[in-house]
């Protein structure tokens, strides 16, 4: 018996192997077939339309579960079947804020946030979100996703715009139009990227003294390759990653089996190991120990962590469900001009 | 390329400029290969040169790479390199699953894109042949449709026909690819080919059948012979349709190093790629030397 | 031309048409019957339909109308492969991608025969041709001629009954093709094999020929032995398609079974051979071979018709002098005399007196 | 072919006339044709089968799309009942109510809403809350959804419902070239700072027109080189022209990473050999310029494939008499060998401008903010908007535009004259 | 042969020679003067550097040794477009994408002509050579001997002084091949070109030219007239390669200033004119052109040396008959007779007695 997973390959693929694939299997005999995707939403789409599925778990983004969840798309999720913390808190409460939606359950948050090379700025060192676009004071080039999510919000915030108002603002033309103004600021010292691959390569490279990015790709780099990025958790956006079921899964059981399994305290803690996103459970929080190197606490690297958390920004999945087209399509004309 | 005695100073200048224009774009066809071999023994995860490759510190090097194209994926990539942890990597290594893929998947669709690709353009070379235009804008039609839209269009389809996932599926899909490439080079071959040998054939007292494998299909091979390479590399640097249309354990080369990118893009692919340049320099010089020893046979004097 | 048994009835066309377009007739209403052992040569100027025959023989082309025929069996339904008919072509055709052995070995595989079997029938077709030591070149290691042999040998190798050849010596220079010519005219003798043969040089046609077939614009003009062909043209076309001819055009003034009386346009009055001219006052084309006129009055032939000629221009071509000559207002009348160590040598401007015998001066349909 | 010649044989045979001249030869060619046909049909029907089915499968979202239609079925019909300018009335708002509930059900609100954000953004969420709330609505409806959200009493986005309330509809098309419906339903152009398309249409084709212009110049002389030396040299240096061919593209578009960023290789090297200061390193990728190297590299030897292949046949006497008539090397070159290289120019032109104009992924990584091609919103749509529609309809304008350029390169070279090799 | 003035000294190569390997000498020495308005052929077989030559004097080909003159002046250093040579090649080399007119009008622009006189020249050069209505057309739309006379006209429209032919009719077929010689010939005359044209055919040789150069093995074997060629060559291979000829080998038993006997191979004696032989004992091959043999004993010339003959075959061949002999154990002995009204007949198997004149039976060294 097997059933399949689709996600996002890379370093993040493997922490879900070790965390839950084999420990499911060692468990129930069912083996997880780990699949690979650009972005599984794609190919799940295709695949409920096409009335062809072959995909038993998925791991989504938030946005992109909800969305397709409305779409009908995805397999609702009974929150009841989720099993209570470790410490015994019921499901619902141990989740943090919007984890668990009606046909998803996230695992990790995980958060775009900008590094810089530390020996570019040996004193005085970045520090917060108004730095990145302060080319003045941190001379060099920049790194960001060439698209419109996170940039728009992460424009306000360093231009003083609270957290909490971000979204609000945006509503507003005005808004709108204040983050590409911020933007227009640094435009031309910026370098776009597409791939999560790139940013650390383009640090690495030299080509850029900051950059935004994957916390976790950060981090790897960091710690594991040694390499003097720093992560400034200033104005990150963090967002939630996780399990949904694709309409018509072939092995529906197993895989509300694998997501309730997936989905306990220690497994969520467990991933943590191996890549530092932050579990998506309030009672994992504490169980979340050394990176797989033996000595680096992750703790602090987490999105999640308090200290990380001060100005910090969760990303609304309903602003970019209804404005993601226009914003995109006026972040392409703007990149054109 | 000698120059005549006669040249204007001009025509001199003219003449080494354009010898070295050609050798700086043959340098800049090559550049990007070459580049590629001493990073994939890069010791760090980056497609850079490091300060000790750069003054040439051993430690800057290293195999780490060409050994993750064997570990990874395995079952037990920590055990003793003995027989079974060989055949761990053979059964289960990611890297070489793939290499096994792309051959099967490279191999089957040249094979049936060649085949229908020659027959076809045996028919499409006769004279009477009708709606020859119309018929070969159809036949060449996958070559000009983007990408992206062919792996879609073919996904639903196949989703509907239940070849999505299967390996016929993606050899039809690939074959389908490298279609094109076989008809433009054989019906290029078949322009030149003299048909009085198949009338020969036929007065000699061979079947139709006999003058198409014994006459025909010896004198055309080199045509069929580049068009099913083009296939079979279409193929092999296919990544898109594998995307859409692949199952897991099917993945190819190109889709695996397409693998995780928005984690992690390692100098893994470096090592490959230079496996596969030193494969197919190792190829093509063969093909030239055959080349040159049925040149002799045919007793044509090399130009 | 009208036989009865089957070995005289070999090769047939029965009305035979043939068009590629549809439109216009490229062989216009074919009959022929070709004797077992004969050598035909089918002989025209280019596009008059020769290849386009030998193709409705070899069965690569369907006639559009009209039967052929082969040891009285319409073949029109037989494939090419099972017609058993040798054919050279005049490209030769050689497969370049086996050797000179493989090229002959090729159609007895198809048929079947045995090794030791095919090798000796290789043996003795290369010998046949002087080629025994070619066996392991390819087609590309050897000369025109060379090539030429093993092309005939191929078709020959398989013992068929009947060879086609299109042109086979059109692309050799003019010292082998002599030799060919007789080569293959010894072979044809030597097997008693039919041979049709297609070629546009009259000099190939009359040599190695029983008959020739003179085709133009898709007919046969005349079908005759070389001799006959050559002395007792048809009509002019004939006339002037084989070998070289002198035309005076005039008018008959009188004509009496074999026997007419010409007035040229310049007024001299001749006698002539009538061919296609029936009665008095027709305009007529009179034609005279160059080898027939003489000037040496000692060598004229008895009964000799004299008129005067200007020498215009000697020619020397080695074993023949051209002369020129300005006769009876035409400016291309020729003369040929052969280049002999005593021959009376002539010099432009040069008046002298040309004659003729009545029976070589033929009366033909202008044209 | 027995029977004619048995009725025509007693016939004179001076001339058969034009029409049975013409049925005799078709019978005497169709088994010929049927011969041809026969080896040409399993292929065709392979590509029918395997292609042009699914792509016309695909091209058909461009205009098909029943989101709304199907899963609004109340309110499609009473928008088809009622003319355009209709004042929605109690009647509209109650089969509003009956489909909201009803697509709030069956778990299909999502999409409905997706289908009118997609001409009127920042709807989607209106319609799944008010979903939520459905089960509440009451007569009379338009109180109680207007209640729920003001945002139900706009006109243009009941404008905007009609609009989608069609299976079928061209809006796909009009966005792909920047253009919109107004609530009356009549075209505008989208607003200002959201044109994209068009302006991403133009720079796709210069772009992909200045590669293969590029192409051309570098893969001319190569060309040229590789046709004239003996083929034993060729040979060999061909091998440099097809390794690339051989090489992964994502493997190709690094290597140019590499090479060419500004602590690259090409940098470093003129920095270490002091050609170039410090400061002054050059920025040559993240901008156009990276994605007209890398691009230029990737479809090279699409260019000199079919050059070489025109080339290597012409003699050299054709220049030979030029310059025996009089011709300087250039006059020849220029009046007597360039034109005859012409059908391999064709040929590669349109091969590598097909290629440019389909690429996507090159671009992405190497091309910056100015490097984006249509291609990349096509997969962009395809894979993270999940706009197909869109996505099709883009895809079907570039396809149109390939399908123009490669009828007209049919009638200018003949697409028999294209070679590879 | 010797020349003094400019004119005389046209052309002039000054011990060429030419190697392409660096290894065989493809020309070697080559001598060779040429006064204005000289029409010399180049002859000799496939292979011998007759197209190398003309490639040189062209500029296409740099002579590895030796200077090559025109006009008196040097020409190694000048670049081929500023010869002025006109070249007609053997493939023609018609621009395939121009038109006849464009074609004609290439060499007029770039020279710089007006449109105008432009106009003019391509109007005179297409009349010259009778396409004046063909100026239109593309060169594929021209059958070979019309494409053959539009790349003379292209040739010939600037002026040139000078100019060369490679094997310009090599490929056309024996009637249209006939016609272009005489046509070629009258425009040399007519227009007082100099011309250089090579050939392996050497009834085209004999026909067109002044002089013909006889190449074999990168030499000249011998340089002269054609009728100094035919009747008096200088060696073997020049006798051999020039007309038909009938070798008898023997050895010779005296010798005498300009007579001498030898004794065929059979035993039979026979007089000769010596041409390479200086001594007695030494074997010799004893040339006899067919058409200097007679067997009427009216006809023999004076003092004629007769054998005994068998007739072996007689060929018809329309103006000739040719007639296989077997003379003094040779079986292929060629003699020819104008097929004339009063001709005798001969017929196989017939015993005859043949005879020539001892002058023309010329003692050459053997090969
Ligand atoms: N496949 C074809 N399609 C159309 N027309 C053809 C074809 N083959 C030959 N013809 C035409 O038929 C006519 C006769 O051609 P054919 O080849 O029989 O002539 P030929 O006598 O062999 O001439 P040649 O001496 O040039 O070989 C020509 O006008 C030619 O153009
Ligand atoms: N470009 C070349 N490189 C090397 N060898 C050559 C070249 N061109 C000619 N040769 C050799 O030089 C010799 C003379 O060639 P050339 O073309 O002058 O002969 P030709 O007398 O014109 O013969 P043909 O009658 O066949 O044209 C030949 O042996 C030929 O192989
Ligand atoms: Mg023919
Ligand atoms: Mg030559």
């Amino acid at each position: 018996e097997e059933i399949s997973v689709m996600s996002w390959g890379g370093a993040y693929a493997t922490s879900q192997i070790e965390a839950y694939h084999k420990p499911f299997t060692a468990q129930t005999g069912v083996s997880v077939i780990n699949v690979d995707a650009d972005n599984p939403a794609a190919p799940i789409k295709a695949q409920v339309e096409a009335g062809n599925v072959t995909i038993d778990v998925v791991d989504l983004e938030y946005a992109d579960a909800v969305r397709m969840c409305d779409e009908g798309l995805l397999e609702p999720i009974d929150p009841a079947i989720l099993p209570a913390g470790a410490d015994g808190t019921p499901a619902a409460d141990d989740f943090l804020p919007g984890a668990v939606a009606e046909c998803f359950v996230a695992t990790i948050v995980f958060s775009t946030l900008y590094a810089f090379d530390e020996s570019k700025f040996p004193e005085n060192p970045p520090t917060t979100i108004a730095d990145f676009f302060d080319t003045a004071k941190y001379p060099g080039k920049r790194g960001m996703r060439k698209g419109a999510k996170v940039n728009l919000e992460m424009a306000l915030m360093a231009d003083g715009v609270p957290a909490g108002e971000v979204y609000a603002l945006l509503e507003t033309p005005e808004g709108v139009d204040r983050a590409f103004a911020k933007l227009d600021t640094i435009k031309n010292d910026m370098i776009w990227w597409e791939a999560g691959a790139q940013p650390p390569q383009l640090l690495a490279d030299g080509e850029v003294v900051m950059t935004t990015g994957y916390n976790g790709r950060f981090f790897a780099a960091a710690v594991a390759e040694g390499k003097p990025f720093k992560q400034v958790f200033d104005g990150q956006v963090y967002e939630y990653d996780g399990y949904a079921i694709p309409k018509g899964a072939p092995n529906m059981e197993r895989a509300k089996e694998f997501i309730v399994f997936a989905s306990q305290t220690q497994q969520l803690a467990d991933q943590a190991k191996w890549i530092a996103y932050g579990p998506a459970r309030k009672s994992s929080g504490p169980l979340v120990g050394l990176y797989q190197d033996g000595k680096t606490e992750m703790g602090p690297f987490m999105p999640t962590a308090a200290a990380n958390l001060t100005n910090a920004l969760p990303s609304s999945y309903e602003f970019w469900v209804d404005r993601d087209a226009e914003l995109n399509e006026r972040f392409n004309a703007w990149l054109a001009q | 390329m000698a120059l005549p005695v006669y040249a204007s100073p001009l025509e001199r200048i003219w003449h080494y400029t354009y010898l070295v224009i050609c050798a700086l774009i043959f340098l800049f066809l090559i550049a990007p290969i070459l580049i590629v071999i001493p990073l994939s023994f890069n010791a760090e995860p980056y497609f850079t040169f490091t300060e000790k490759m750069l003054t040439f510190d051993p430690t800057g090097y290293s195999m780490r790479w060409y050994d993750l194209l064997l570990t990874f994926g395995m079952q037990n990539p920590d055990a003793v390199r003995d027989g079974a942890w060989w055949a761990d990597a053979w059964n289960n290594a990611a890297w070489i699953r793939a290499a096994k893929n792309s051959i099967i998947i490279g191999a089957f669709s040249t094979l049936v894109a060649t085949v229908l690709g020659t027959l076809a353009a045996l028919g499409l070379s006769r004279p009477e042949m009708p709606l020859r235009r119309p018929i070969m804008a159809v036949l060449i039609s996958p070559m000009i449709v983007p990408i992206i839209i062919t792996a879609t269009g073919l996904f639903f389809f196949y989703s509907a026909t239940g070849l999505s996932g299967t390996y016929v599926g993606i050899v039809l899909a690939h074959a389908t690819l490298g279609i094109p490439f076989v008809i433009i080079t054989v019906t290029a071959t078949l322009v030149g080919f003299d048909h009085s040998l198949t009338r020969a054939a036929a007065s000699l007292g061979a079947s139709p059948s006999t003058t198409f494998f014994k006459v025909i299909m010896p004198l055309i091979l080199p045509g069929v012979i580049s068009g099913a390479l083009f296939a079979f590399v279409t193929s092999f640097d296919e990544v898109v349709v594998v995307l859409f249309v692949a199952a897991h354990d099917q993945q190819t080369i190109p889709r695996q190093m397409w693998n995780g990118i928005r984690e992690q893009i390692s100098p893994a692919i470096l090592s490959v790629a230079t496996i596969l340049v030193i494969i197919s320099i190792a190829l093509l010089a063969t093909v030239e030397l055959l080349r040159r020893r049925s040149e002799r046979l045919r007793g044509v004097t090399p130009r | 031309m009208t036989a009865k048994t089957g070995a005289d009835r070999f090769v047939e066309f029965d009305h035979v048409q043939k068009s590629y377009d549809g439109e216009t007739l490229v062989v216009k209403d074919l009959n022929l019957t070709m004797p077992k052992g004969e050598f035909l040569t089918m002989l025209g100027p280019s596009g008059s339909g020769k290849t386009t025959c030998l193709m409705m023989l070899a069965g690569f082309e369907t006639a559009t109308h009209g039967e052929i025929r082969l040891d009285g069996q319409p073949i029109n339904m037989v494939p090419p492969h099972k017609r058993g008919i040798g054919m050279v072509f005049q490209n030769y055709a050689l497969f370049p991608h086996m050797t000179v052995g493989e090229n002959l070995s090729f159609p007895l595989e198809v048929r079947g025969l045995g090794k030791s079997e095919r090798e000796a029938k290789i043996k003795r077709a290369l010998d046949m041709v002087q080629m025994g030591s070619f066996i392991n070149r390819r087609p590309a290691q050897l000369s025109g001629g060379q090539q030429q042999r093993i092309a005939l040998a191929r078709a020959l190798v398989f013992d068929p009954s009947l060879v086609l050849m299109d042109e086979p010596l059109g692309a050799l220079d003019k010292q082998l093709r002599e030799h060919m010519q007789f080569e293959i005219k010894h072979l044809h003798e030597s097997l008693g094999i039919t041979v049709v043969y297609v070629t546009h040089d009259q000099g190939e046609a009359l040599t190695m020929s029983d008959r020739v077939a003179v085709f133009n614009d898709g007919r046969i003009q005349q079908l005759a032995p070389p001799a006959d062909l050559y002395e007792r043209p048809d009509n002019s076309f004939v006339a002037q398609f084989i070998g070289e001819n002198n035309k005076l055009p005039g008018t008959v003034e009188e004509i009496s079974g074999d026997k007419c009386t010409v007035r040229l346009d310049d007024g001299e009055i001749i006698d002539a051979t009538p061919v296609n001219v029936s009665q008095k006052g027709q305009r007529t084309l009179v034609s005279i071979r160059p080898e027939r006129v003489e000037f040496k009055p000692e060598m004229m032939p008895e009964g000799a018709h004299t008129v005067d000629a200007t020498v215009l221009e000697v020619i020397y071509m080695g074993d023949i002098l051209r002369v020129v000559l300005r006769v009876a207002g035409s400016d291309d009348f020729v003369m040929k005399m052969r280049n002999t160590l005593g021959q009376t040598r002539l010099a432009a401007g040069q008046k002298i007196k040309v004659g003729w015998h009545p029976q070589d001066a033929r009366a033909l349909d202008p044209i | 072919m027995a029977d004619t010649t048995s009725t025509t044989a007693a016939a004179p045979l001076t001339t058969a006339d034009g029409r049975s001249l013409k049925a005799a030869l078709a019978t005497a060619q169709s088994r010929a044709k049927r011969r041809a046909l026969f080896l040409v049909l399993p292929l065709f029907l392979f590509i029918v089968i395997t292609f042009i089915l699914p792509i016309g499968q695909m091209l058909h979202r461009s205009v098909k799309n029943d989101g709304f239609s199907a899963n609004m079925p109340a309110i499609s019909a009473w928008f088809a009942e009622n003319p355009a300018g209709t004042e929605p009335d109690e009647a509209a708002y109650a089969a509003l109510a009956a489909d909201l509930q009803a697509a709030s059900a069956a778990k299909t609100i999502g999409v409905v809403g997706t289908r009118v954000n997609y001409d009127m953004p920042g709807t989607r969420s209106l319609f799944t809350s008010s979903a939520r709330k459905s089960k509440d609505f009451v007569a009379p409806f338009k109180e109680s959804l207007l209640a729920a959200d003001a945002k139900w009493g706009d006109p243009a986005l009941w404008g905007v419902m009609r609009q989608v309330s069609k299976t079928y509809s061209g809006n796909f098309f009009l966005a792909a070239v920047d253009l919109a419906r107004d609530a009356d339903g009549k075209i505008i152009r989208a607003p200002e700072d959201r044109r994209i398309y068009v302006s991403l249409f133009v720079r796709t084709f210069f772009m992909a027109g200045l590669i293969t212009g590029i192409c051309l110049l570098i893969a001319f002389p190569v060309a040229h080189l590789l046709a004239t030396l003996p083929l034993r040299y060729s040979n060999l240096l061909m091998i440099l022209v097809l390794l690339p061919f051989w090489t992964s593209l994502l493997v190709r578009t690094t290597s140019w990473i590499v090479l060419l960023q500004t602590q690259g290789v090409i940098n470093n090297s003129l920095v270490a050999g002091g050609l170039l200061s410090e400061e002054n390193r050059i920025q040559m990728i993240y901008n156009q310029t990276g994605t007209i190297i890398a691009m230029t590299h990737i479809l090279l030897p699409f260019m000199i494939l079919p050059l070489y292949s025109v080339m290597r046949p012409i003699p050299p006497s054709y220049v030979r008499a030029a310059r025996s008539l009089g011709a300087t090397s250039w006059t020849a070159f220029r009046r007597i060998y360039l034109p005859q290289t012409l059908p391999g120019i064709g040929a590669g032109a349109l091969l590598v401008f097909i290629l440019a104009v389909g690429y996507y992924i090159t671009p992405a990584l190497v091309g910056g903010a100015s490097g984006q091609l249509i291609s990349n919103l096509i997969a962009f749509h395809m894979q993270d908007s999940l706009n197909w529609s869109l996505a099709a309809a883009l895809a079907a304008i570039l396809l149109g535009a390939v399908l123009i350029l490669y009828w007209l390169y049919d009638r200018l070279v003949g697409i028999d004259n294209l070679k590879l090799g």
